[in-house]
Parts: structure tokens; C-alpha cells; sequence
């Protein structure tokens, strides 16, 4: 199981991320690209680079055959699937064992068992995990059954599709004359989406949190879990802003080892190995339950690296080595906060709608207790093959107060210029009572969260702005009546230009 | 020689900003010091304003200018002060009026297309369901009005500006 | 003492560090700046900023009276003096108070005390904080007096100016008949430096480090110590690279307590208030001696920031407000390993000239581990007017060798274009086998280093760099001609650009 | 149509390099598929060369190209293969000959100018101390030879690029 090279079957700042750890082991890194990544980070910072094919990612990026082809050639004896694309396809982690290559992440079989969320249930259940009162989810009902199941679970409930995802196939049901049409449709777009119409029930859980658990087991049977993430800031099931640890649990260290041994019990559940996060709602009540397993590194992995010092990224290459687990449970120590906010091209004034563009300035803020993890440079290109995450800004504070002071000052340092970012979101948010108060649910930002009412609260500078917009109009006329002018003397007053471009002109 | 003299608005408000000397502006009659300092390509600047510092990111579209300063948005219309008088003398011409089209805001492909041609639409209502960046995405309407043509059906890829449906 | 609006008397990096510090305790910030500086950053992220004078120091950032001015028309009620500039200068400490305004760091007492080497030398001895053996220092000798001293400490001596600094008016003497003309010399030099002919001896602590402890003491009394920090790694007694712990030290916890206590000890001996660091020589015995109080930030502070988790500048603040420190010596742990390293803009294959220019190119390298403390950004100009550090690349790790393979590859994705920088001297000193294994002392970078001998021990491809090379001369060649040809059908085979660039033109 | 073939010298070693179709370079005769892409400003290459990547930067003075590549520096000459040899044909024209001339490589202060005219200095002595950035530069010479004119003296401010001193 040792391995000298790493490739990393990613784009974008995972791959940048997992290729830094690689580096931080001394091995070598290589690198796989579509036409649209030839001047991205991976590219320039592996070892080596390979291009993979056209920038839609089902010709690149999905291409499980082009990407071995690239192992083999290469001579990289281990694959980092970093999240999405590949990374949960269990056949993806069957073709490397087929192929010796190291597989960075846990069995085919465990990514199955947790990738059928029916399935996963039904054995959270048999090892005692706690999950959200539904139907079991280990064999199909037809729709009376399900109606029947419905009406013993007790309204509201969610329909969702056994082979979902990313909200896909999920509807709430709050009143049982819905429950049919529901039923209906929610097959309909499991079908059209995952080829597979089966799906199941759970109760709602009202006014929950979207708190989980990260673990880390390595192939000797050891267990650990790092603390908990929370996670309930998201807009149509996409998260936000993550943090850790999460201000409902605090200082209740007893429910946080409570949660943690949980997370243990469901990843030794399916003899779990490498790094993977137990997600779960929580209850106003402290009541929790299994939602699913992400068998992979999640994007939100930072926050806990920065209150554990704990690198999970070096954990995971360590345990594919087939070494010991660096740390044991007492080991671990949460120290201080930190809070991730995902910096996204998508315009926040204007629903969220993606932006694309080249990026003629990407500055990230820096100094104390900030730290970027991004796959981007000034000059890069944001495109629609994507997902549209830029980077992520991650700050620490010895508390949370100073962890969202930091925050605060690092989104205003942060510019971006040609495409347009959800900074003004995050900044909107931070300054929200209720989440300063750590008042929040999974509804927060769709149900009790505006811009336009997060603005009104602010100190505004109309008068500025003002003056601002009129130079730039003023400054652009002139400009525009400027070079119509060349040639002749220069006899407007154009006198608009700073003090410093006078100088340097 | 350009005027210097500009009616500025920013939501319900308007500013009458003049240009005056030694990097001296007056809104509404209030003079302030204002240093301008364009950084990258102009959509970065540095403004002083009476020893206060602002670092702002402005851009433009068709109509507007859009100020982020200090973690808020503000949308701003400058008008030359002559135009604006030709034109309150002209009488409001056509604000409400003309055809709106709506043009894909960027590549992508067409889920749905949830209105019909011959539809007295609200302002709000979605018109187009685009998915790009992995994301559906849903282009509502600016105003009321009547959809007098559709481009594009479900399942169509579309270029960045593609017309797509136009309203009345 | 509280105060609401801080004036930062400083620029560049030390000047940003100071108003995010502050931003994070809700203080309104002052900047000042001089003309080459209006596009800085500390100007456009301070809450306002004013224009003191033209870019020399002398006629801005050393100008007291104008910078007092400018805190009594925006209402500032405190100044950071950051380091250097005048920092150190008692009688602006003591301006600031006969206006009362807060100056941020001691007393004017104590700046004029520790000011004065000779003064300080008396003071710590008749404390009991061990100082080299050598003449008092606290009168004038004359050079009889002081060849008479020589003798009876023991050559080899060092030759000191009691105001010096930089290492100007300093001169090794290790034969006794070079002795008056030695003298003679540094009298010169000091009374053309620092308007003073008085010079003092010190005995040659041979093979030494230097390693200085960070001191924090509030205006109840309370002083505690964070530790030492590793500065041998120097060049003309300018530091390059600092980490803390030493190396030397590393986890001998009683030698650091005992260096700790004594720098406690000379703090209080001074009643000194606010954040301080004594520097001391230490022999290979680990006898130590000090050398002089810093009597205010340091360049270096982010490596003790790191380990400990403590904010300096945040820390600084509490003390200028009155408070009570915000820990106990107890409370100080130190966790992990820091190393920063100075980033300035200097050619290190050419003698490490200043070099200046505009920054078509400044990306900073960012996550896991990294951290950078800046005042520029691309489009900056590297002006002659101020010290060539553009910035300081701070690494974190678990423990040493971590921390130099994250700053390895921090250096290695630091981007820089228009003026030549250090890095390359920075990642051959990284890579040096008595580096890794902490074997050097002060003259280490200028006795036993080249740039030429360390590039010879390195996996080198100079045939991709002929490659490379050639390619360049080619394109520019192609385009130069094909600029001639404009207009024409463009016929010849102009096929050396990379394939994003043909999709893209 | 251009030559395609150069000889390029890094230190001590020569190497035939020569641009072929299809992305392909042969060094030596030993053939690359190489791939090169400017970033920022011609100066910053990401190079792959078989699959290797190498961020590169690339920058030029009067007669050599400087190329930084993980964390050395590589100094070559460029020469078109029939310049070489047309230069080759004429003899070893002036590499030692002609006057040196010493500029300010920057705005500063000269501190000292231990030489006069008419010293025959070695290579490395120093020519002119001055002081930049608030630290003082020796400026050394890069050959033997001759003081032939001294423009400067100690306390006086030089411009970037000012004649100091010649040497022959």
C-alpha cells in the first residue's frame, strides 16, 4: 500500500489542497485537466500534468478510463478522488483495486452501503445509530404502503429518493391530501435524475441543525472522531458558511463526545476507513439523528483542521499508507473557533444567479488567523462547466466572536473583479443578530434572511456612493471625449485623475 | 468644455453632485475633499473623502452604476444635468414602454420554460429555468407585461446572451 | 486611557497588521501616508487615511508634528508606532503624552533608558540580568581607559556605539594592535551616524545565536514572557528568517523558563509597560547574555502569535486601554513550531541588491499552515524611499520539519513580477542540510552560505530551462516580426503559443 | 520564415535547441512534447514538458534570459543557429573589449568611491558604495581593468541609471 506518486482525479482548490499536503510528505503529485483548467493552480503546482479532455466535466473529470490511463502512464500508484466527481462512485474506488492503484478513501463496498440512503439507514438502525423516524428504506414500497407509513410516522414528512442528493427528488409533505402528488412527482425527478425511481420517508424534523461528525479510522480498526461542524447556513440544500465547533453544542462537551461516539459507532458500522463525516439533524432539544455518511474529505474540512491543528488531508494519505492513525482519541483537543464562508461566483443581489467571466484581479485578504484555500489566480477564468465555489475563506479566533471579527476584516480585504461574488452575502450575514447569537436553523437563510433588509440595518454612505458613481460617469465621458481630442492640446480640464496618476503619467 | 454638474441617483434619492476645483465636489451644497485614486483596470478605487477612506468595487451595466462600499450595494443612475432637463422638457418618454428581451445571462441549458406566448405575466414570475455551474438557476421577470415570443424549449443549450423570450 | 480611533504612525506591512488588529476590537483606524504611498494598502483598509508629505521618510513618517496634527483633526486618541521609524524616538512617546494623546509601548522613560546600550547595560547588571562581559558603559572612557579594558576582559572584543544600532560604529577586534585604530574608526563612524563618538567593549561571544524572549506587561505590574525566537539566521545584522521555538532550545522547558525569567526581570527592572522583546546571545553552553531591549513590536512577532495563539497587536491595544493582561504565565502554551521569513525585494544572486519597480505580479501563496503579512498588492510600485521588505511569509506545523515543508512550498507558489525578491535565497537556505538540522549561529549566512554552492546540491534542469529560454527568445522574435508584418496575411508558422492561448485570441 | 534552430548556453554547457512541428522540441536531439503557456505579462510559464509541469518565471536583461524553475536559477544565451555561426566565421569578435561603463542600478545616495582614476583594479572590487532602501550596496566591478572617468563622489544623490564611473 505504499506509494511515492498521487494523482488527483480533482480541479480546482481541492486539488490545489490535496496537492500541498503531497507535497508537505514529499510525494510527487500529478495532475489531470480539461481545456478549460490548462492555467489553473493544479495545473501549475503538481509534479506533473495531464490533459484529460474537453472542459464539460462528463468528458474530463468523469472519465474514470482516461484518468487510470493517466495513473498508469505516469506511474502514480495512488488516486485522491478530493469530493464530488468521482469521489463517491464506488465503481470508480472498484477500477483502481482492479487496476493496484491505491484508492484514496474508504472500500467500494463501504461507498455503496452509504452512497444508498435506504440502505444506509437500515444499517444505522441494526448498529444503534439513532436516525430520523421513517420508513427503512432497505426494500421498496409501492405508494399505499408508503401513504400508510406516512400516516403512522406522523405528518410533516419528507419524501426522498433512496439513490438522492443535492435536494433532488425531496419534497415536504405537511398535509396528507398532498402526500399522493407528492409521492408522484418525487419519483418522477428521481427517476429523471438518478435512473431510479424508489424512494422513501422520513419525519421532518422541524427547526433542526445540520450538525456533523468528522471521523477518521484507518485500516487497523482504530476510530477517531474530530469534534463536530456546523453546517445548517445553506440556500437550497447548497451550504454556505460552516463552522466549527458549533455554537449550539459550545461547552456541552458531554453531547459532543455524546454525538462523536455515534459517529464512531456508524463508521465502524461498515468497517469504515480514511476520513468520512456523519451528517445529522439536531433537534431544539438535543436530539439527534443520522442523515447520511459522506465517504470522502468534505469541502467544509478546514474549520476542523484549524481547531484540532489536526491536517486531515495528511491523515487520510497516512492511512492509505496503511500506517497507524497519528493521533488517538485523547489526542484530539478543540482550541479556539472557526468558520468557513464558501466564496461563490453568483450574484446575491440577483438570486444567486452564477456569474462568469476572467478574473482581472483575484486578491485574497491574508494576515493573522486567515487562511484561503483557492485553485484560482488573477487571470483565471470562471466558466460555466463548474460548480461555481471560487474559494473559501477560513478564519480562527480564540473565540467565536474574534473567529467572525476575522471573518469580517478578511471578506472586506478580499477583491474580486470581473465576475461578481457572494462576499456581500457573507457580509450580510455576519452582522445578523440572530447569527451573531448562534440563533440559527437549516431555514435561516431561505425563511428569515434578505439582503435588502440585512442592508437597511447597516451604516450606509448614499452621499459617497454618490460621489463615487458621478467621477467614475464623469471620468469616463472625459476619457471617452479624450481620445476623440488626441493629438490636439489638451485644453479640458481634466482634472479628475488622482494625485498619483498625475505623477506617474 | 464638459458640464460639471450631475443629478445622481441612488434608490428613491437624487444628489446634485458638482465637480468643482481643486478636487473639491458639493452634494446638494455640501463641499467635500475627494481624492479618486483608480486602481485595476478603473473598478478598483481608493476614495478619499474629507480624510475618510473608502475602498470600493464599482461596475456597470447598461444603465448603472453598482458601488459595493463597505459590505453594501448601492445602484447608482448619473445623469449630465442638461440631459436631464431636455428630458423632464421632453416629457417621460418611454420608461415603461418598448419590448423587454430577456437574454441568457450566461451558457447553459434550458430546464423549463414555465410561461406561454400570449401570457399577462407578473413582475417576479419566473420565465426561464437555466441550469449552469451545476446550478438551476430562475430568470424572473423585471415587470409585468404580455410574452409575445419564446426561443428556446426545455432541454435546449444556449450561449451567453442567446435571446431567449421577449415581453410587451 | 480608553480610546476609540488609533493612529498608526507607520506604513507597509507593520501598518496593516496594526489596523486589523484593530478593525477586530472595534476601533476606528488613521492612516498616514506619503506620496509614493497613496495606493497602499494600509491607506485603502484604515477607516481614513491622511497625506503627511513627500515619499522621503524624513519629510513624512519621521515627521512628528505633522502626525500629531493629524491625530488631533480626525479625533485619534492613541498612536501605534508599529517598529522602526519612531518607534524608538523617546521624545515622540513623550509628545504624544504632553498632547494627551496614548502612545502605544512604554514609557518615554523607559524608550530613553533601553535606548542608550550603555545605560541598559548598567541597568541590567545592576539588576542581575546576565550582559556580556565588557566595559560598564554608563560613563565615558576615554582610549587609554579603553585599551586597559580590553586587556583585562580578554580579546576578541567588540567595539560598540552606545547609541548604536545596525551594527554601524561596531568593529571585531582580535589582535590587541589593532585595537586603537579599531577605536578610532567606530568613533568616526558613530559621531557621522548618531551625532555621539561614545563607544563602549564588549567581549566576542564566539559561535553565539541570537535569541530573543517576547515580554507583555501591563500598567498593574503583571509581566510575562511568550517564549523565545530564533534570529541567528542574519546578513549584515539584518534578520532574514525567525522561528520560534529555537531550534536550539526546542523542549528544553527549564533553559526557556530560566530565559524567560530573566527577560521578566529586566522588563520589570525598567517598570516597562506593553509588548517588549529582549534579545540575548546565547553560547553553545548555553550561557546567555543580553544584548538590548526592543522596546516595542517586532518584525518577527507573528512566530510567537502562532505557537502561543496569542494576538500581539490585540494584546498591545488591551495594555493602552488600561486593562489587565489577558493572561497569566500559565496560560502560555506553546504549541507547535513557527517560521517566518522576510520577503524583500533584493536580487540574492547579485550581491542581494535593492531592486525596484511596479508589481505587475504579487500572489501570495495561502492554505493549510500559511500565513502572509503584507501592505501591498499587484500594481504597487517598490520605491528606493523605504526598507525592501514587501512581506513576511509566516508557516505553522505541528512541529519543525513540518513547518519548513509548508514553507517550502509556500515559497515555491509565491509569485512575484517587476522587481527581483529573496525567495530564491530564502529556498536554498530551506534547504540546507545544517538548516534542517538547526546547526547555525549568527554567522551562519554570511560565513558558511553561497547561493552557487547551494543550487549545486539540487535536483537542476537546465535543459527545460534551455528549453524554456529558447522558447521565449522565439516568441518574442515571432512577435516583433509579426508586428512588422501587421496588416499582411500572417503566412509564417506561427505555432509557439500554448493551446489556451489559440482558443482564446 | 524564420530559423528554428538555436544554440542555447547555460554555464558551461551548450545546447543545440530546435522547434519542431506538432508542440514537439528536440534538445540535443532528444525530443520533447512541450507545452507552453504564458500567464501574466510574457513573464510568468507554466511549462510541461512530457507531462512534467514547471511553474516558471522568465525575465530578461541586456544579453540573457533568467529563468527561475523550482527554486534555482538558470542564466541562458539564446542564439540563433546561423548568427552563431556567421559571429563564429568573423573570430571571437569584442567579448573583453570596450569600455565598461558603471550605472546606478537604482535611485540612491553614493556613499564612497574607494577608487581613482587611473587604478588598475581586479574583477570584484568595489566600485562605488551606494546606499538605497536605507542599506548600503557595494557595487563591484564585473572584469579587471582600468578607471578611465569617475562622474560621481561620496554625498552625492545618483538617478536610476545615472552614469557613474567608466572602466576600460
Amino acid at each position: 500500500m505504499t506509494f511515492n506518486k498521487v494523482l488527483i482525479a480533482n480541479r480546482g482548490e481541492i486539488a490545489v489542497r490535496v496537492i500541498r499536503a503531497c507535497r508537505e510528505l514529499g510525494l510527487k503529485t500529478v495532475a489531470v485537466y480539461s481545456d478549460a483548467d490548462r492555467r489553473a493552480l493544479h495545473v501549475r503546482y503538481a509534479t506533473e500534468a495531464y490533459h484529460i479532455g474537453p472542459s464539460p466535466s462528463n468528458e474530463s473529470y468523469l472519465q474514470m478510463e482516461k484518468i487510470i490511463a493517466v495513473a498508469k502512464k505516469s506511474g502514480a500508484e495512488a488516486v485522491h478522488p478530493g469530493y464530488g466527481f468521482l469521489a463517491e462512485r464506488a465503481e470508480f474506488a472498484q477500477l483502481c483495486a482492479d487496476e493496484g492503484i491505491t484508492f484514496i478513501g474508504p472500500s467500494p463496498e463501504a461507498i455503496r452501503k452509504m452512497g444508498d440512503k435506504g440502505m444506509a439507514r437500515k444499517i444505522m438502525m441494526d448498529a444503534g445509530v439513532p436516525v430520523v423516524p421513517g420508513t427503512p428504506g432497505d426494500r421498496k414500497l409501492n405508494d399505499d404502503e408508503l401513504i400508510n407509513a406516512a400516516i403512522k410516522i406522523g405528518l410533516p414528512v419528507l419524501v426522498k429518493a433512496t439513490a438522492g442528493g443535492g435536494g433532488k427528488g425531496m419534497r415536504t409533505v405537511r398535509d396528507q391530501a398532498e402526500l399522493p402528488g407528492a409521492i408522484e412527482s418525487a419519483r418522477r425527478e428521481a427517476l429523471a435524475a438518478f435512473g431510479d425511481d424508489n424512494v422513501y420517508l422520513e419525519k421532518l424534523v422541524e427547526g433542526a441543525r445540520h450538525i456533523e461528525i468528522q471521523v477518521l479510522a484507518d485500516s487497523e480498526g482504530n476510530v477517531i472522531h474530530l469534534g463536530e461542524r456546523e453546517c445548517s447556513i445553506q440556500r437550497r440544500h447548497q451550504k454556505l458558511l460552516e463552522e466549527s465547533p458549533s455554537p449550539f453544542i459550545n461547552d456541552d462537551e458531554e453531547f459532543r463526545q455524546k454525538m462523536g461516539a455515534i459517529g464512531v459507532l456508524a463508521a465502524k458500522s461498515v468497517d469504515y476507513v480514511n476520513a468520512g463525516t456523519i451528517e445529522c439533524l439536531v433537534d431544539k432539544d438535543k436530539n439527534f439523528y443520522f442523515l447520511e455518511m459522506n465517504t470522502r474529505l468534505q469541502v467544509e474540512h478546514p474549520v476542523t483542521e484549524l481547531v484540532t491543528g489536526i491536517d486531515l488531508v495528511v491523515e487520510q494519505l497516512r492511512i492509505a499508507r496503511g500506517r497507524t492513525l497519528g493521533y488517538t482519541q485523547s489526542d484530539v483537543k478543540m482550541n479556539g473557533w472557526a468558520i468557513e464562508c464558501r466564496v461563490n461566483a453568483e450574484d446575491p443581489y440577483n438570486n444567486f444567479m452564477p456569474s462568469t467571466g476572467t478574473l482581472n484581479k483575484h486578491a485574497v485578504p491574508t494576515g493573522p488567523g486567515v487562511r484561503v484555500d483557492t485553485g484560482i489566480d488573477t487571470g483565471a477564468s470562471i466558466t460555466p462547466y463548474y460548480d461555481p465555489m471560487m474559494s473559501k475563506v477560513i478564519t480562527w479566533g480564540e473565540n467565536r466572536a474574534q473567529a467572525i471579527l476575522r471573518m469580517r476584516r478578511a471578506l472586506d480585504e478580499y477583491k474580486v473583479l470581473g465576475v461578481l461574488t457572494n462576499i456581500p452575502f457573507h457580509q450580510n450575514l455576519l452582522s445578523q443578530h440572530r447569527f451573531m447569537a448562534g440563533n440559527f436553523d437549516t431555514k435561516f437563510v431561505e425563511e428569515r434572511f434578505s439582503m435588502e433588509a440585512a442592508e437597511e440595518g447597516k451604516e450606509l454612505y448614499p452621499e459617497m456612493a454618490a460621489i463615487l458613481a458621478t467621477l467614475a460617469e464623469h471620468r469616463q465621458t472625459e476619457r471617452a471625449a479624450h481620445i476623440i481630442r488626441r493629438g490636439k492640446r489638451d485644453t479640458s480640464n481634466w482634472k479628475w485623475v488622482g494625485r498619483y496618476e498625475r505623477m506617474h503619467r | 468644455m464638459m458640464n460639471q454638474k450631475y443629478i445622481t441617483t441612488i434608490g428613491e434619492q437624487q444628489y446634485t453632485v458638482e465637480l468643482l476645483k481643486d478636487n473639491k465636489v458639493s452634494v446638494d451644497g455640501v463641499i467635500y475633499d475627494v481624492d479618486y485614486e483608480a486602481m485595476t483596470g478603473q473598478q478598483l478605487v481608493s476614495l478619499l473623502v474629507d480624510g475618510k477612506s473608502f475602498d470600493c468595487h464599482i461596475y456597470q451595466d447598461d444603465e448603472n452604476w453598482h458601488v459595493l462600499m463597505r459590505g453594501a450595494l448601492y445602484t447608482a443612475q448619473v445623469e449630465d444635468e442638461r440631459e436631464k432637463r431636455l428630458k423632464a422638457a421632453a416629457g417621460q418618454a418611454s420608461d415603461e414602454g418598448g419590448a423587454f428581451t430577456l437574454k441568457a445571462p450566461m451558457p447553459g441549458l434550458v430546464v423549463a420554460v414555465p410561461v406561454n406566448i400570449g401570457d399577462e405575466i407578473e413582475k417576479g414570475s419566473v420565465l426561464v429555468v437555466l441550469e449552469s455551474m451545476k446550478m438551476q438557476n430562475e430568470l424572473k421577470s423585471p415587470r409585468a407585461g404580455k410574452i409575445t415570443a419564446i426561443e428556446v424549449k426545455a432541454g435546449d443549450s444556449v450561449e451567453q446572451k442567446q435571446l431567449m423570450l421577449t415581453l410587451e
